[in-house]
């Protein structure tokens, strides 16, 4: 049924439809709302045989999460940003422990300076939890990634997360098709877990392991996230057939073929950038763009062969590694080893900063006549970093960057963006 | 929960007795018991632990019929049941993290629930590391939901896994790695320890009990007891640790008695925060009884003895004699039902430290 | 593609409020999207929300930067905030206010080159009437739809009730009927 | 079966595959160690043993284990001055096991059940002569009976019982209670002969075609010491006033009575004379009430009855009708008592003499190769005298004289004989070590202070002859049992089986004990230290 609705509203549809018994909530914004939601419709009784926990931090949220997996049952949980790095330990170690737990990201920029706007340092900061991750472009993908996880988590007994923007689509209204109950349960079976603890067949989990066989656990979960490369897609597929649309997948070419240039990006902003690929279309520029779904496994042959025949790849990533520049990038130029074509990094969207038509249109065609730099900070202020760096030179106790530069810029910017 | 004396006297305190009816001997008397941590374990030579784990999960399983499920924090006891490829347990057990036991547990409860099985009992278990200290946010947490689980603190008085570093449940004046026996103030300097049985009556939860490997009767009867109740339960088992000690591996029962009989750890009950049941202390003796036989005190009984810190002890343990009425004979009053504030929590006091 | 801009304070309702512009455009069959503008700020202070209607799919995620109309449902924000800001030429302003543009002193808006479109509207006074609290958004859209004939005070209406429960809805619905009659009496007169 | 992930999930209990017994340095053992009580019995009872019996309420199989060694337990728990208690381990803890009590309730128990003693297998075809019928002679007779011997007691008084029935008083000792003990033994097909003094040990011996012969005649003849006194005093000996009491015609005392000894027949004559209606019952003895010989209950008792005591006193002279003179006597440094010259009167309608007794051991007379000595026969370890096949004990050998000691003869003589007369000789088993205070855990056993026996009040007491120390009923009986600590052999407390942090302790069930499992026993001793009873012990590991 088509909706107007918000996106976490969306989203907390689309997991009740997929039956979930357990569910952890400690509140953190953006993800709030989703949890909010969640709770209601247990309260109202619109969900049922599902027990909702209001933990005490991130860190037992997922903790509860991994009991309850454990015990047999399908849980799920949401964070953003801070929460995530509370909960890092534990989000280590439900894939290690090759729990199915479904949880959702609302993508937000990580302090200090503490910032709750978007961009994708929190999920990028636990990319190797052996977690496989997915990015959502709309809210529609959003909710439809939720019910593919849950099934792809199950299949192959490893944890889900699902990476959607921040307010730009947690908070964001637009119309989404919500599925019935009967098609959902069609899609996704009832949850049938490899192991569980059960008194009538007892086993011990989570065995201490040294290194005469450390090495294989890790393969293997990195062989389970190869696996994934072929059944991620198998699913979307499924889903398509079964709910007449696209979602999902590993990752998504818009007007690639002939390309010179492709960009490269993760997440809501590729609605954005198709939008200036289609305006520089029409005046015959030969761009398009590629959207990363599955950053975690990282789909290495298909962005081979959507890149391969591209004369210069522009990643546009809302994350920094700091010191070195690109995460997205690393794992691009990975797949075009061997190839050569001019790579550029572009770190944009950082703590909500807008990523806008007018600054994506100058920076792509700044890529045509390859007059980038290695890595790029989109609508960086240089008066600012400058007059920083030189207050830097000019005395040793400088005090905070970050107070420093609200006091040149002033507070209000007309509060756009 | 004190053993009065009862008609079958021979070994009256012993772990069985032939004179008594089958359907009153002890769990651990059963020759089919569980041995729910099997043999084969890799805990020291006469590990406190390992006995008190035994037989508090023994005591679970048959209080549930069997149909339990534990968690297990980071430490000792995690390490030396289950490395890879054996395990020591018999019952479904998962190990997660050092410090989430109490939700872990929680969220097995929840599933239970949401299964229908709330028939399969769930129990959380710790060292004093991965429960006053890195566990405790999880613990309090599970307290104030009120969660169908039990509890359990497996008490060493500091971090044995790691090489015997200071937690907040050492003692005053003990030596450990982090708190050395040197310098002008040797030992443990920082405060008296967390008293985390008094914490979790604080949260007026249901049932919270202080048990020792000294008492293994006491201790069986209080984990059977906690299994008779839903909601959040906490017991807090005293467990000496030869190798952090430096005590004798044949002495740890023998050191754990002293410990309760010279008052520096009280046995109670407490029902919704309130003290319902104390264990008499049999045969009282002074602290430095059971001081004297550790390495980590050894410091106090130099050249110069020490004799303000062995007061210091002294005086907890008298407090504790004090708070919890541990030498009279009169019963305390029964338990309060309900969660009124009138509650009157001991000062200070509690399981090995005082409110000094 | 439309858009548009809604300026107020924090706990006004601003952003309620392009939900519900969304809702009612979605109604009519149209895409929509509505969003605020992310921030932290609390009661009173000054915030926008935005709203996208079109036709297809609507992919853009940028802030509105350059509205088609805008929304100011205070007044006040005239002197606080660069209300104004990338309003294309010709653009429509719709402002809660029982003065005129004269009282107001912002004939110059109209006479321009910009030939803003600027219309007022007593959305907080219909909304104290109706309602009883000061929350002029339902009333404000409604005066809208009915100054730009972008919607149909049904679909408005329709979106109100969707988004309110009951009770409140039908206070609202109530002032935002009145609101649309005003406003297209305003929108007659301004044409004759 | 779930599809475990490698490593993390592991099956149960597969540690068992870890055997952690190569930790070890040192092993548990499990041993059984003497119980002080057993150890100190002069009748060499299996204390312990009949308790653990007494303990589950099986009276008859307790009192089966205990007429193993002391066909008289009824008797026993009255008069015996029970060592046992003295070295009980329980003292320590609190007071001592009432061991003599339970063994009289067991006694008594019997008597009332007419339970029978155990008839023997085997006739041997050997004949063996007993000569006196007191403990000693009966247990002989008892012993030799159930080993197949043909048995024959002569016993030159009226009765049997000897000292039990003429020294004893009934207040002590009712003589039902003795009666129905001695039937008992005679039911097994013991001849019991009266008033059939043997004259001449030999002559019997070949007359009768005796293979063997027990001498246990007692000791009889009242000492007695010069004291210059006058033809109307009356001066008679403890022993014969004890011995008339069993007659028709009680001894006439009058009514101020003065005893002269500190054993506890002249206790027993004090209590005697105050039953007989004397007013004063006074005992001169010439040392201190540390140094008296008597025993303290007894003495106790004499003093609550009203009997008075002169210490350090001795008896000078007697003059006239009833006047005695008494010195006064100090300790010297050696605690020897010493005249001090300074005298006092005393008026007495009669003086007692208990000054000990001397054996009549005109029997004897020609045997070669015996030896006397201090008036005694003295006797092997194997209690034979100097002449082959002729055996002897209680009170006519060198011991204490109790009834106890001389049950124990009996039993040790019998079992002497027995193998002397298979040509053989035998040898008692090697004994364990003493199970000693310190190598118990006292802290499992509930702390329960000793039931204290009723005692009839001193008003009828002083004024009859009935008994004075009540028994124990059931419950009290079985209450006392039950404070036995068991010290030194297993009583199956599970204490081992419970407390190894390994479980490598095997329960083999009811009756059967314990094992350890060395393959996982790490050696760390925690069983043996909370071994209530100190029945494990470890040992180091053979290198």
């Amino acid at each position: 049924m088509l909706k107007q609705t918000e996106g976490s509203h969306a989203v907390a549809e689309a997991i009740a439809l997929s039956r979930p018994q357990v569910i952890c909530a400690y509140p953190i914004t953006p993800q709030t709302h989703i949890v909010e939601g969640l709770g209601e419709m247990v309260k109202d009784g619109s969900l049922k045989d599902c027990e909702y926990i209001n933990v005490e931090s991130e860190f037992a949220a997922m903790s509860v999460a991994i009991g309850a997996s454990a015990a047999g049952v399908r849980a799920y949980t949401a964070t953003s940003s801070q929460g995530l790095l509370f909960m890092a330990e534990a989000v280590y170690n439900a894939s290690g422990l090759g729990l199915p737990i479904v949880m959702t990201v609302g993508n937000r920029a990580i302090g200090a300076p503490i910032n709750i706007w978007n961009d994708h340092s929190d999920s990028m900061s636990v990319r190797d939890a052996g977690w496989i991750q997915l990015y959502a472009e709309t809210n529609q993908e959003a909710l439809d990634l939720h019910i593919q996880a849950f099934r792809i988590a199950e299949e192959l007994a490893c944890p889900v997360m699902v990476c959607m923007d921040g307010f730009i689509l947690t908070h964001a209204y637009e119309r989404v098709d919500v599925p019935t109950q009967e098609e959902v349960d069609a899609f996704l079976p009832p949850y049938v877990p490899r192991q569980i603890l059960d008194p009538a067949d007892p086993v011990s989990m989570g065995a201490l392991v040294g290194p005469e066989a450390f090495t294989e656990v890790r393969y293997l979960s990195h062989h389970k996230q190869l696996r994934a490369l072929d059944f991620i897609p198998e699913v979307a597929r499924d889903f398509t057939r079964a709910f007449g649309r696209d979602s999902g997948g590993l990752i998504r070419t818009y007007r690639t073929e002939d390309a010179d240039t492709i960009v490269v990006a993760l997440g809501s902003v590729n609605g954005t950038i198709q939008e200036v690929v289609d305006e520089m279309r029409e005046r015959g520029r030969k761009i398009g763009s590629v959207s990363i779904c599955s950053f975690r496994p990282f789909p290495l042959a298909v962005l081979r062969e959507a890149l391969r025949h591209a004369r210069r790849v522009v990643v546009l990533e809302k994350c920094l590694a700091v010191g070195l520049g690109g995460i997205v990038s690393d794992g691009v130029r990975k797949s075009l080893s061997g190839i050569h074509l001019n790579g550029y990094t572009v770190i944009a969207g950082l703590g909500g900063r807008a990523i806008t038509r007018a600054s994506l249109t100058k920076l792509f065609e700044e890529a045509e006549r390859d007059e980038l730099d290695q890595v790029t900070f989109l609508d960086l202020n240089t008066d600012i970093v400058s007059h920083e760096l030189e207050r830097e030179r000019g005395q040793r106790r400088t005090g905070p960057t970050a107070e420093a530069i609200l006091r040149r810029i002033g507070t209000v910017a007309s509060g756009i963006g | 929960m004190e053993q009065t004396i009862k008609y079958y006297q021979t070994g009256t305190f012993t772990v069985g007795n032939r004179l008594l009816a089958e359907d009153q001997r002890t769990v651990q008397a059963d020759m089919h018991r569980t041995n729910s941590l099997n043999s084969g374990h890799r805990a020291c030579q006469g590990c406190g632990e390992a006995l008190g784990a035994r037989y508090a999960i023994d005591a679970a399983m048959r209080a549930t019929g069997n149909k339990l499920i534990c968690v297990n924090a980071t430490g000792c006891l995690e390490v030396f049941s289950t490395p890879y490829p054996e395990t020591s347990w018999q019952v479904p057990w998962i190990h997660s993290l050092f410090g989430n036991a109490a939700a872990v547990a929680s969220g097995i409860a929840a599933a239970q629930r949401a299964l229908g099985r709330e028939d399969v009992r769930v129990i959380a278990q710790g060292g004093d590391g991965g429960t006053t200290d890195i566990g405790f946010g999880c613990l309090s947490g599970m307290f104030e939901r009120n969660d169908d689980v039990l509890y359990i603190c497996y008490d060493n008085e500091a971090y044995m896994n790691t090489g015997v570093q200071r937690s907040s449940a050492t003692p005053p004046a003990a030596r450990t790695a982090t708190t050395p026996a040197v310098g002008p103030v040797p030992g443990n300097v920082f405060g008296t320890g967390k008293n985390v049985p008094l914490i979790a009556m604080a949260h007026r939860i249901p049932y919270v009990a202080t048990a020792s490997v000294s008492n293994l009767r006491d201790l069986e009867a209080k984990v059977t007891h906690a299994m008779s109740i839903r909601g959040a339960r906490y017991i807090h088992i005293f467990v000496p640790c030869p190798l952090g000690w430096g005590s004798a591996s044949e002495e740890t029962i023998l050191i754990a008695r002293l410990a309760v009989e010279s008052g520096l750890f009280p046995l109670f009950e407490a029902h919704h925060g309130k003290v319902t049941a104390r264990g008499r202390i049999r045969r009282q003796v002074p602290v430095t009884e059971y001081l004297k036989r550790q390495k980590r005190f050894a410091h106090l009984f130099g050249n110069v003895p020490d004799l303000a810190r062995i007061a210091q002890l002294q005086q907890m343990a008298d407090q504790n004699i004090v708070d919890f009425r541990l030498t009279e004979d009169d019963p305390p009053p029964a338990p309060s039902q309900g969660r009124g504030n009138d509650v009157s929590l001991p000062l200070g006091g509690g399981p090995g430290r005082g409110s000094t | 593609m439309f858009q548009i801009r809604i300026h107020g304070r924090g706990g006004q309702g601003v952003v309620s409020g392009a939900e519900m512009l969304s809702v009612a455009a979605f109604l009519e069959g149209r895409h929509a999207q509505a969003f605020p503008s992310f921030g932290s700020e609390r009661m009173g202070a000054p915030v926008m929300a935005f709203c996208r209607i079109d036709d297809r799919v609507i992919r853009l995620r940028e802030p509105v930067l350059e509205p088609d109309a805008l929304i100011v449902q205070d007044c006040t924000l005239l002197h606080q905030v660069d209300l104004f800001s990338g309003l294309r030429t010709g653009g429509f302003v719709l402002l809660n206010s029982s003065r005129t543009l004269g009282e107001l002193g912002l004939e110059s808006l109209v006479r321009g080159d910009q030939h803003y479109r600027v219309a007022c509207l007593p959305a907080t006074e219909l909304a104290l009437k109706h309602v009883g609290r000061a929350v002029p958004n339902a009333a404000l859209l409604a005066g809208f739809a009915a100054a730009t004939g972008m919607l149909k005070i049904e679909s408005v209406v329709a979106a109100i009730r969707d988004k309110f429960p009951a009770k409140i809805a039908e206070k609202n619905v109530a002032a935002a009927l009145e609101a649309h009659a005003l406003a297209a009496r305003a929108q007659e007169a301004a044409l004759a | 079966m779930m599809d475990k992930p490698f490593a993390i999930t592991l099956d149960v209990g597969s540690s068992l595959a870890n055997k952690t017994g190569a930790w070890r340095t040192k092993r548990p053992q499990y041993v059984d160690r003497l119980p002080p009580c057993n150890h100190a019995c002069p009748a060499g009872e299996n204390i312990q043993g009949w308790l653990f019996h007494a303990e589950s309420g099986d009276y008859e199989a307790a009192w089966r284990v205990l007429t193993e060694d002391n066909p008289l337990p009824a008797i026993m728990g009255r008069v015996c001055y029970h060592p046992c208690a003295t070295k009980c381990n329980r003292g320590e803890l609190d007071e001592a096991v009432g061991i003599n009590s339970v063994e009289r309730f067991l006694g008594d128990e019997a008597i009332r059940r007419g339970w029978k003693l155990t008839p023997p297998k085997a006739e041997s075809g050997k004949k063996v002569l007993v000569v006196g019928a007191g403990p000693s002679g009966l247990s002989a007779a008892y012993q030799l009976r159930r080993l197949g011997h043909e048995v024959t007691i002569m016993e030159a008084g009226p009765f049997a019982g000897g000292m039990m029935r003429f020294g004893i008083p009934k207040y002590r000792l009712p003589r039902d209670v003795l009666d129905a003990e001695v039937q008992r033994i005679l039911d097994l097909g013991v001849k019991l002969e009266l008033n059939a003094k043997v004259e001449r040990i030999e002559e019997t011996m070949k007359a009768r075609g005796f293979d063997a012969a027990f001498l246990a005649v007692g000791a009889h003849i009242g000492k007695r010491a010069y004291i210059p006194a006058g033809e109307a005093a009356r001066i008679l000996d403890a022993v014969s006033v004890l011995r008339d009491m069993e007659g028709e015609a009680k001894p006439m005392l009058g009514r101020r009575v003065v005893v002269y000894g500190g054993g506890n027949t002249a206790l027993d004559v004090a209590r005697t004379a105050k039953r007989l209606g004397a007013t004063d019952a006074i005992i001169v003895y010439r040392r201190t009430r540390e140094k008296m010989p008597a025993h303290e209950s007894e003495l106790q008792e004499a003093l609550e009855e009203g009997v008075l005591i002169k210490w350090l006193s001795t008896i000078k002279s007697v003059s006239g009708e009833a006047t005695l003179t008494v010195e006064k006597m100090k300790l010297d440094e050696k605690g020897f008592p010493q005249p001090t010259g300074e005298t006092e009167t005393l008026e007495a309608d009669s003086l007692v003499l208990a000054l000990g007794q001397d054996v009549d051991l005109g029997l004897l007379e020609g045997v070669a190769g015996l030896e006397i000595k201090d008036g005694v026969v003295q006797v092997g370890p194997n209690m034979m005298t100097g002449r082959a096949g002729l055996f002897a004990g209680g009170d006519m050998v060198p011991s204490e004289r109790t009834v106890t000691v001389g049950v124990g003869h009996g039993k040790k003589a019998a079992r002497h004989i027995d193998a002397w007369l298979r040509g053989a000789a035998y040898a008692a088993l090697p004994k364990h070590e003493v199970a000693s205070f310190d190598k118990l855990n006292t802290w499992y056993y509930a702390d329960a202070p000793k039931t204290v026996r009723p005692q009839l009040e001193l008003a009828r007491r002083t004024s009859t002859f009935d008994e004075v120390v009540q028994g124990l009923d059931e419950t009290t009986a079985l209450f006392e049992a039950r404070r036995c600590l068991s010290c030194g052999n297993c009583f199956e407390c599970d204490n081992c089986y419970g407390v190894c942090p390994d479980n490598a302790v095997i329960k083999l069930g009811p009756g059967k004990r314990f094992e350890f499992n060395l393959d996982y026993c790490k050696g760390c001793g925690v069983c043996e230290t909370e071994c209530p009873c100190g029945a494990i012990k470890m040992v180091p590991e053979e290198t």
